[in-house]
């Protein structure tokens, strides 16, 4: 179990990482989820020992290896973890193979058992071919399995994942999750899993932790997440495609829906943000009474769908349709709402009940 | 392993900020090595007898020709040395390196040259073409053709800061050219993405990133420059112009050490402000960090249409700098007559057997019992401080370069930096005072190769510190850090890791280190006891003596040792940075 | 016993025992010495140290502050350096080896033993004046006619050149008779120079006097072969035996107003504290050459033409002016040392 | 116009592309998709005149500018093009905003002007606040969003992108492509865009390739690659998800899948391979006479459906379906397959008409 609690980092005066509790049982794969620099990777180095809290501990089964109050913190050589780095930190002297058995080298693997496992792991990730060759004579994706490899083949007690497979191709990328997830589960080792594929987060994690600007905005399974978004940020982060925000107003027993008055009563207060996810949005080339004028920005065939993307200003739809008409850019599509939304959140992004 | 925690025993608590124990480790280190001798020379002007030296040199009527005056020149020379070396050498280490020049092997090895040639073969090979008749004998080349050299090309400050330059540029050559070979080739593409002109490039990209061997170069050169003794001695006596070093040795040298050792130190002052200043540089908040986790290419550029034209610049500024000093030499080596270079060659100075007529019957070196034992001494000498130099160089270099900022940082540049501006004669003399006595369990170390050896570490630890750390600042980050993680402990990432990567600068410094030792005689001839002397220390005999070219023929037999030793070294370079391979 | 008051016969089973004797030595010539004396005497193995005088000087005092003494014999010039900093400091004491007692002179003994003399003198290029020295008087250097045609070594950067300055302010009435000799009128002294010495050095620095780093390139300054239009300067008169390797015209000018430089001893002493002090005698006494014509094995490395032995018994080279006809003041250490700074500190203000 | 013709280039032995010929119109927008290493970022890198070819030519309207037949190529410097780089290779020396305005330095515009244009290519990244930061003072996908901004400050006359977004997370991405399509659009200038995002692959490109080994694969609009996939590795790399691949022969009137007897009758002539897209395909947790039966593998919702993986050997299944049951690790999943594929392809991956 890692438990992390009120952890803060701060560089300067800005703060990464600000509070951060969270609970990972024995076993779990911890999903980080969120915006570029929210923190993600900061967090993971702090679990890894390579950098010290500011502020609150982390603790790895009720010892406390991290104390930013009392500024210390364990080597990251006694603390049995392993780290995919988001910039891989491959060795550019050794070779593919040598990079894999150098910490198999520092573990005091006996050479015939080492020679076993490198050929092993290379293999899993389909790179045994590279073996001989150093990381600047190998492709950005071959680099990043890699490090991965390196990171595995010690079967480390604790896995961290730095968008570990940003790089490779959606069929490679599919077929490495399940090898990593297989790893997972043989070593029962805790994995905290940094990434901004939603499938990957979907189908990889038993929790999730979705981070904003240093802060957790919602903790839980993945099905919670997308079920429940807590807050409207969490809503418009997680699901493929994300759900829709539309800012909303009563206007007497309508509704303003980004200014535009719909025949919808949503029987508000003030004003709010409705949430609709892009399978309940319809679209059409024409005007309704209840559909949203946007500009077409682009469509893409998803699941045997089409995902239709709209944007005006600062808002921007998504309608995931069985058919639609075909426009191209500059055209205007009329976004159709339905009469209630999945979700209604407050201005300041708390959802409403 | 399925286990997460590590056991309680396992658990070792840091409330000291990262890195504090090995600073703290380095400055003892130091302190004992060079803080301790330093500050006993300071003592020693500061006793009751020579504590007026203070007063003489810095506020008496003597001061301006004793003190400001010289100071004037030394800091111009360095300056002036410091920068051209630095163009120079990062010009010829940045086509070695980067480019597909022609020949780019053969011009590394000529740019490292220079150095090893003493600077009075170099101060010669320059009054062998522009000397003219101020000071009588012998003119040079040119006024020979007729032509009339006026006395500030032949004499004085102009040629000095020349023939500084020439003998010095190789330092900062070596030290850039270690730290260009480490930047990944996809930085330099970026800026030729942008259409940048190639000297765009160097000058906007190449350079900056290699700050800090700029300034560890710059460092380097400059403490060269403002220490050198034989050219302006030679070049700058006949007009006077007086340097902190010359003024330094005469002091020394007519009995009045305290003066001489008080310019030592306002020496070191000086230069103590213009390396914080350069550390200032490059220590902000800037990374350096250009062998990164993701390997770039290695990739040379093409120079197309200009590489002839470069090949010529470079080819000419090595034939100047290496060629014409070596051939002086040689040839005074082989020449009965020094003002006669070029006529009546003999190898008697090298082969000839025992004549009476010639140099009392010196045989020639080749015959000299001693030369053989003299050249093994030398050359142990050499090995086991470039060793243990580098060693000691690394620790220092890797604490400076990892944590660059924090007094302790400041402290330990600095101190670690001193050495090369004091005069050996007065290293010498502290190393003996503190160390030559039993010290506690401590056997007196005092004419054993020991203290040589310890002597010779500290006092030429900053080469190596300085092209160490210049290349470990390119190290990114995060290459130690995924060491750290696998388990590996200090020693085991720094010769894993570290040490690999930064071979090439720490190989550099390493050589200077043995050239420097192999060459050195005010620190060997002081501990040292010359039973088995030194080839240093035999040549300097012969000089005394008069014998000249005995002395210059020893001279070549440590060019051609310090020759080998660069070759070997490069051969260790290409064969330990296989990555590398084009 | 009183070892001093000892022979070389008594001293040598003594010194047997000990077995050993170290040198520091000003010159590499040691190292002849060396053989010949562990031939002389089997069974006690001579050590030599070649280290310049300044530096002999740095390491025995770096020495005595660890108290450790490793020398027994100090063979060394720069005269006037040793008495104050290693004599006065009591790092080094006289001996006169009882042999050569009666044959040295007494300013050879005292304060400390001199082993043979080398000079500092005015020599110029008997190539391009055959018919002899083109002066005869120091204060023609002072005069147009040579103006940046004097060389010597910078005064601040060897000490015997320094003790030369030193000798025309000692030597300040011959200057200035030599001054009216020359110019036909008494001397006058410039402001703030009070007496005819420094005031040569002055009008000497004035008179675009030309400095160089070391005594070879004062002499193929001047010697060099081929000039029409040489330079005169201050040189050792034993250069001149490597005249014909060198291809110089090295002549001393031996008929000079009022002299033409120094002549000044080179120095052995015992070390204070010295381990051996039976075979440092021995090895002195050695040193002081036998007592044949030229000094026999101990001495021959010195017996060159040009320097001159302290030993009135031992006979002048052959190739040299004999000492006797030498015009070339001979220091006097003691005197020199007392205004020697002083004398430097003025020149500091010419330069 | 960029044309393309017979282009190689080899490592030692290694051919790392091999006799490309690909012509892409002025102002077109191409996206390299393909597996990891599989030549992409080296044909970038010719493109951009930093690598010269081994054979072949690269011609930029008509002009040739690289020739490795004669192993000459124009410099990079007078191309006009401009590259993110998939390390990035931001200058460690240099600001956020230094990075960006060193090539506008160079390109002479006045200091004015570019003090404009880089504060409004940084707002663009949404990285303004980070311009005073040294890039190892930001997060990945920050140094990312640099790299981006460094390439599009100078405008330069073909935009060659590696992987641009892979760092940032989907909503970003999401924002980031509109303005990536937006300069091009404006700029006119043409792209060559390298992606592993198959959204991004859909909705971006006028024309996509498929490399393979080096090879090109198929050339095509997005539309065409999905709709006809001219090999069977085409077919299983593109699409989101990709179209599924099951080994068949005929067996009478009946056929085998994956070695399963199935009542489906293809009319085979010998053994191929059926191409299925993933929402053709049925899931139950019951075998029925057309299922196939493979391990669960993973479960993901997509666009308001569910994308379920099973595995079974080397072969993958994916199937998209509005609703189905509650698997776990480890159940069999039935896949149950429809009377026609989509397409069938010879074993040695050529389609069959
Ligand atoms: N210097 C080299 N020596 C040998 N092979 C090399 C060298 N550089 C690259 N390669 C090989 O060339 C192939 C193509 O590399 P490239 O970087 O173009 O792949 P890529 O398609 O960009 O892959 P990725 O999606 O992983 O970035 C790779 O298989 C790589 O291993
Ligand atoms: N040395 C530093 N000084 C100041 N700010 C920093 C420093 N290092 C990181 N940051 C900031 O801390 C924040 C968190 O960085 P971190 O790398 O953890 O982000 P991230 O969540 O991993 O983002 P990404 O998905 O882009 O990789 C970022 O906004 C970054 O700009
Ligand atoms: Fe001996
Ligand atoms: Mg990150
Ligand atoms: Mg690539």
């Amino acid at each position: 179990m890692i438990t992390i609690s009120n952890l803060t980092k701060s560089f300067g005066t800005f703060d990464a990482v600000k509070s951060v509790d969270i609970e990972v049982p024995q076993g779990a794969f911890l999903v980080l989820v969120g915006p570029s620099g929210c923190g993600k990777s900061t967090m993971l180095r702090m679990l890894a020992g390579l950098e010290t809290p500011t502020a609150g501990t982390i603790s790895f089964a009720g010892n406390t290896v991290s104390d930013g109050d009392r500024g210390w913190t364990i080597e990251p050589a006694e603390r049995n973890t392993g780290l995919v780095f988001q910039s891989y930190a491959l060795w550019p002297h050794m070779t593919v193979s040598g990079n894999v058995e150098w910490p198999l080298k520092v573990g005091k693997m006996p050479a015939a058992e080492r020679k076993t496992r490198v050929a092993e792991v290379l293999k899993l990730l389909g790179i045994e071919k590279l073996a001989a060759r150093y990381p600047n004579e190998i492709s950005g994706g071959q680099q990043q399995r890699v490090a991965i490899a390196r990171m595995i083949a010690p079967r480390p007690g604790i896995l961290l994942f730095d968008e570990p497979l940003s790089n490779l191709d959606a069929k490679l990328r599919v077929e490495m999750r399940t090898e990593l997830l297989r790893v997972h589960r043989a070593t029962g080792a805790t994995s905290i899993y940094v990434t901004h594929d939603q499938v990957e987060a979907m189908t990889m994690a038993s929790h999730v932790a979705v981070l904003k600007d240093g802060e957790v905005e919602q903790f839980g399974t993945p099905q919670d997440l997308v079920a429940e978004p807590r807050t409207a940020f969490v809503a418009t982060f997680v699901g493929t495609p994300p759900a829709n925000l539309i800012p909303v107003a009563p206007q007497g027993v309508a509704t303003t829906f980004d200014g535009n008055v719909l025949p919808i009563n949503l029987n508000l207060s003030g004003p709010a943000q409705a949430m609709y996810r892009p399978e309940t949005l319809g679209v059409s080339a024409e005007p309704t009474p209840k559909s949203l004028a946007l500009e077409f920005a682009e469509a893409s065939p998803v699941a045997g769908r089409i995902m239709i993307t709209g944007t005006k200003g600062d808002m921007r739809l998504t309608a995931v349709v069985d058919s639609a008409p075909k426009f191209t850019p500059g055209d205007t599509v009329h976004f159709t709402v339905p009469e209630t939304p999945d979700a209604l959140f407050a201005p300041n992004g708390e959802r409403m009940p | 392993m399925a286990s997460i925690s590590p056991s309680a025993g396992q658990k070792r608590r840091f409330s000291l900020p990262q890195g504090l124990p090995l600073k703290i480790g380095v400055l003892i280190a130091i302190g004992l090595l060079i803080a301790a001798p330093l500050l006993r020379i300071l003592f020693e002007t500061l006793a009751p007898n020579s504590i007026s030296a203070w007063n003489d040199v810095v506020l008496s009527p003597l001061s301006r020709n004793l003190l400001w005056i010289p100071l004037g020149n030394t800091m111009i020379l360095g300056l002036g040395v410091a920068t051209g070396c630095v163009l120079i050498g990062g010009f010829l280490a940045w086509l070695v390196v980067m480019t597909d020049i022609p020949f780019r092997r053969t011009i590394g090895l000529m740019a490292t040259l220079p150095f090893m040639i003493p600077s009075f073969a170099t101060a010669l090979a320059w009054g062998s073409l522009f000397r003219n008749g101020r000071v009588g004998g012998q003119t040079g080349f040119l006024e020979g053709l007729g032509l009339s050299i006026p006395d500030w090309l032949s004499w004085g400050m102009t040629p000095t800061l020349i023939v500084l330059t020439a003998h010095y540029y190789s330092l900062a050559f070596t030290v850039i050219a270690a730290a260009l070979a480490t930047i990944n080739s996809d930085l330099v593409e970026a800026a030729q993405m942008t259409g940048a002109k190639r000297g765009r490039i160097f000058m906007g990209i190449i350079l900056p990133v290699a700050l800090p061997a700029i300034v560890s170069g710059a460092s380097l050169t400059f403490a060269g420059a403002v220490s050198n003794f034989a050219a302006p001695a030679l070049l700058g006596l006949p007009v006077r112009m007086q340097t902190m070093a010359t003024r330094l040795f005469g002091m020394i040298e007519i009995g009045q050490s305290a003066r001489g050792y008080v310019i030592a130190i306002l020496l070191i002052a000086v230069s103590a402000l213009f390396l914080w200043f350069g550390n200032k540089i490059i220590s902000g908040r800037r990374s350096y960090a250009t062998i990164t986790g993701k390997g770039g290419r290695a990739k040379r550029f093409t120079l197309g249409t200009a590489k002839y034209p470069l090949f010529a610049a470079a080819a000419l500024i090595c034939l100047l700098t290496t060629v014409v000093p070596v051939v002086i030499l040689i040839a005074s080596s082989v020449a009965p007559s020094s003002s006669a270079l070029f006529s009546n060659w003999t190898l008697h100075y090298w082969i000839g057997a025992s004549t009476p007529t010639i140099a009392q019957g010196q045989a020639g070196v080749f015959y000299n019992p001693f030369i053989v034992s003299a050249t093994t001494t030398t050359i142990s000498l050499g090995l086991v401080v470039a060793v243990t130099g580098s060693i000691l160089g690394l620790m220092i270099a890797f604490t400076l370069a990892r944590y660059r900022t924090g007094f302790l940082s400041g402290t330990i540049n600095q101190l670690s930096f001193l050495p090369l501006l004091v005069p050996g004669i007065a290293f010498g003399a502290a190393y003996i005072a503190l160390f030559g006595a039993p010290m506690g369990p401590f056997p007196a170390l005092y004419g054993t190769f020991a203290l040589l050896v310890i002597a010779g570490t500290a006092y030429l630890v900053p080469f190596a510190v300085q092209t160490g750390r210049a290349v470990i600042q390119q190290v990114s980050g995060d290459l130690d850090e995924s060491a750290r993680l696998t388990g590996a402990g200090f020693f085991r990432r720094m010769t894993a890791i570290t040490v690999p990567l930064a071979s090439r600068g720490i190989a550099a410094g390493a050589l200077i280190i043995f050239v420097k030792i192999v060459r050195d005689l005010s620190l060997v001839v002081l501990l040292f006891t010359p039973t088995t002397p030194v080839l240093s220390v035999l040549a300097y005999r012969y000089a005394s003596e008069g014998f000249t070219q005995f002395a210059n023929a020893i001279t070549v037999v440590i060019l051609v040792i310090s020759i080998a030793a660069t070759l070997l070294a490069n051969r260790l370079q290409t064969k330990s940075q296989p990555w590398l391979k084009n | 016993q009183d070892l001093d008051a000892m022979s070389a016969e008594e001293l040598l089973p003594l010194a047997q025992e000990e077995g050993t004797v170290t040198v520091y030595s000003f010159t590499s010539r040691i190292a002849a010495v060396e053989a010949a004396f562990e031939a002389a005497y089997p069974g006690i193995d001579m050590i030599g140290y070649d280290a310049s005088s300044t530096e002999q000087i740095a390491r025995l005092q770096a020495e005595a502050a660890a108290g450790i003494a490793t020398a027994d014999v100090i063979y060394i010039s720069d005269a006037p350096v040793v008495l104050t900093q290693l004599l006065d400091a009591g790092l080094i004491e006289a001996y006169v080896p009882p042999r050569v007692d009666g044959l040295l002179s007494d300013e050879f003994k005292s304060p400390l033993l001199s082993q043979r003399l080398s000079t500092k003198v005015l020599m110029y290029n008997e190539e391009a004046h055959p018919d002899g020295a083109p002066v005869d008087n120091l204060w023609a250097l002072t005069t147009e006619d040579w103006a940046g045609r004097v060389i010597m070594v910078d005064p601040l950067q060897r000490g015997d050149y320094l003790d030369l300055m030193v000798e025309f302010v000692l030597r300040a009435d011959e200057m200035a008779a030599a001054y009216e000799a020359h110019f036909g009128a008494p001397i006058e002294l410039d402001a703030g120079v009070d007496n005819a010495g420094l005031q040569f050095i002055t009008d000497l620095f004035e008179n675009d006097l030309v400095l160089v780093s070391s005594t070879d390139d004062v002499n193929a300054a001047i010697g060099s072969i081929g000039q029409s239009n040489p330079p005169i300067g201050f040189t050792s008169y034993s250069d001149r035996r490597d005249n014909e390797d060198e291809g110089w015209a090295l002549q001393v000018a031996n008929e000079v107003e009022p002299s033409n430089g120094i002549v000044f001893p080179a120095l052995l002493a015992l070390s204070t504290n010295t381990q051996n002090p039976a075979a440092a005698r021995l090895a002195i006494d050695f040193l002081m050459g036998d007592d044949s014509e030229t000094g026999g094995a101990g001495f021959a490395p010195f017996y060159v033409a040009g320097d001159w032995a302290t030993r009135s018994d031992i006979a002048p080279h052959p190739d040299a002016v004999p000492l006797e006809d030498f015009i070339g003041w001979s220091i006097d250490p003691v005197a020199t040392a007392e205004i020697r700074q002083e004398i430097a500190d003025q020149i500091l203000i010419l330069q």
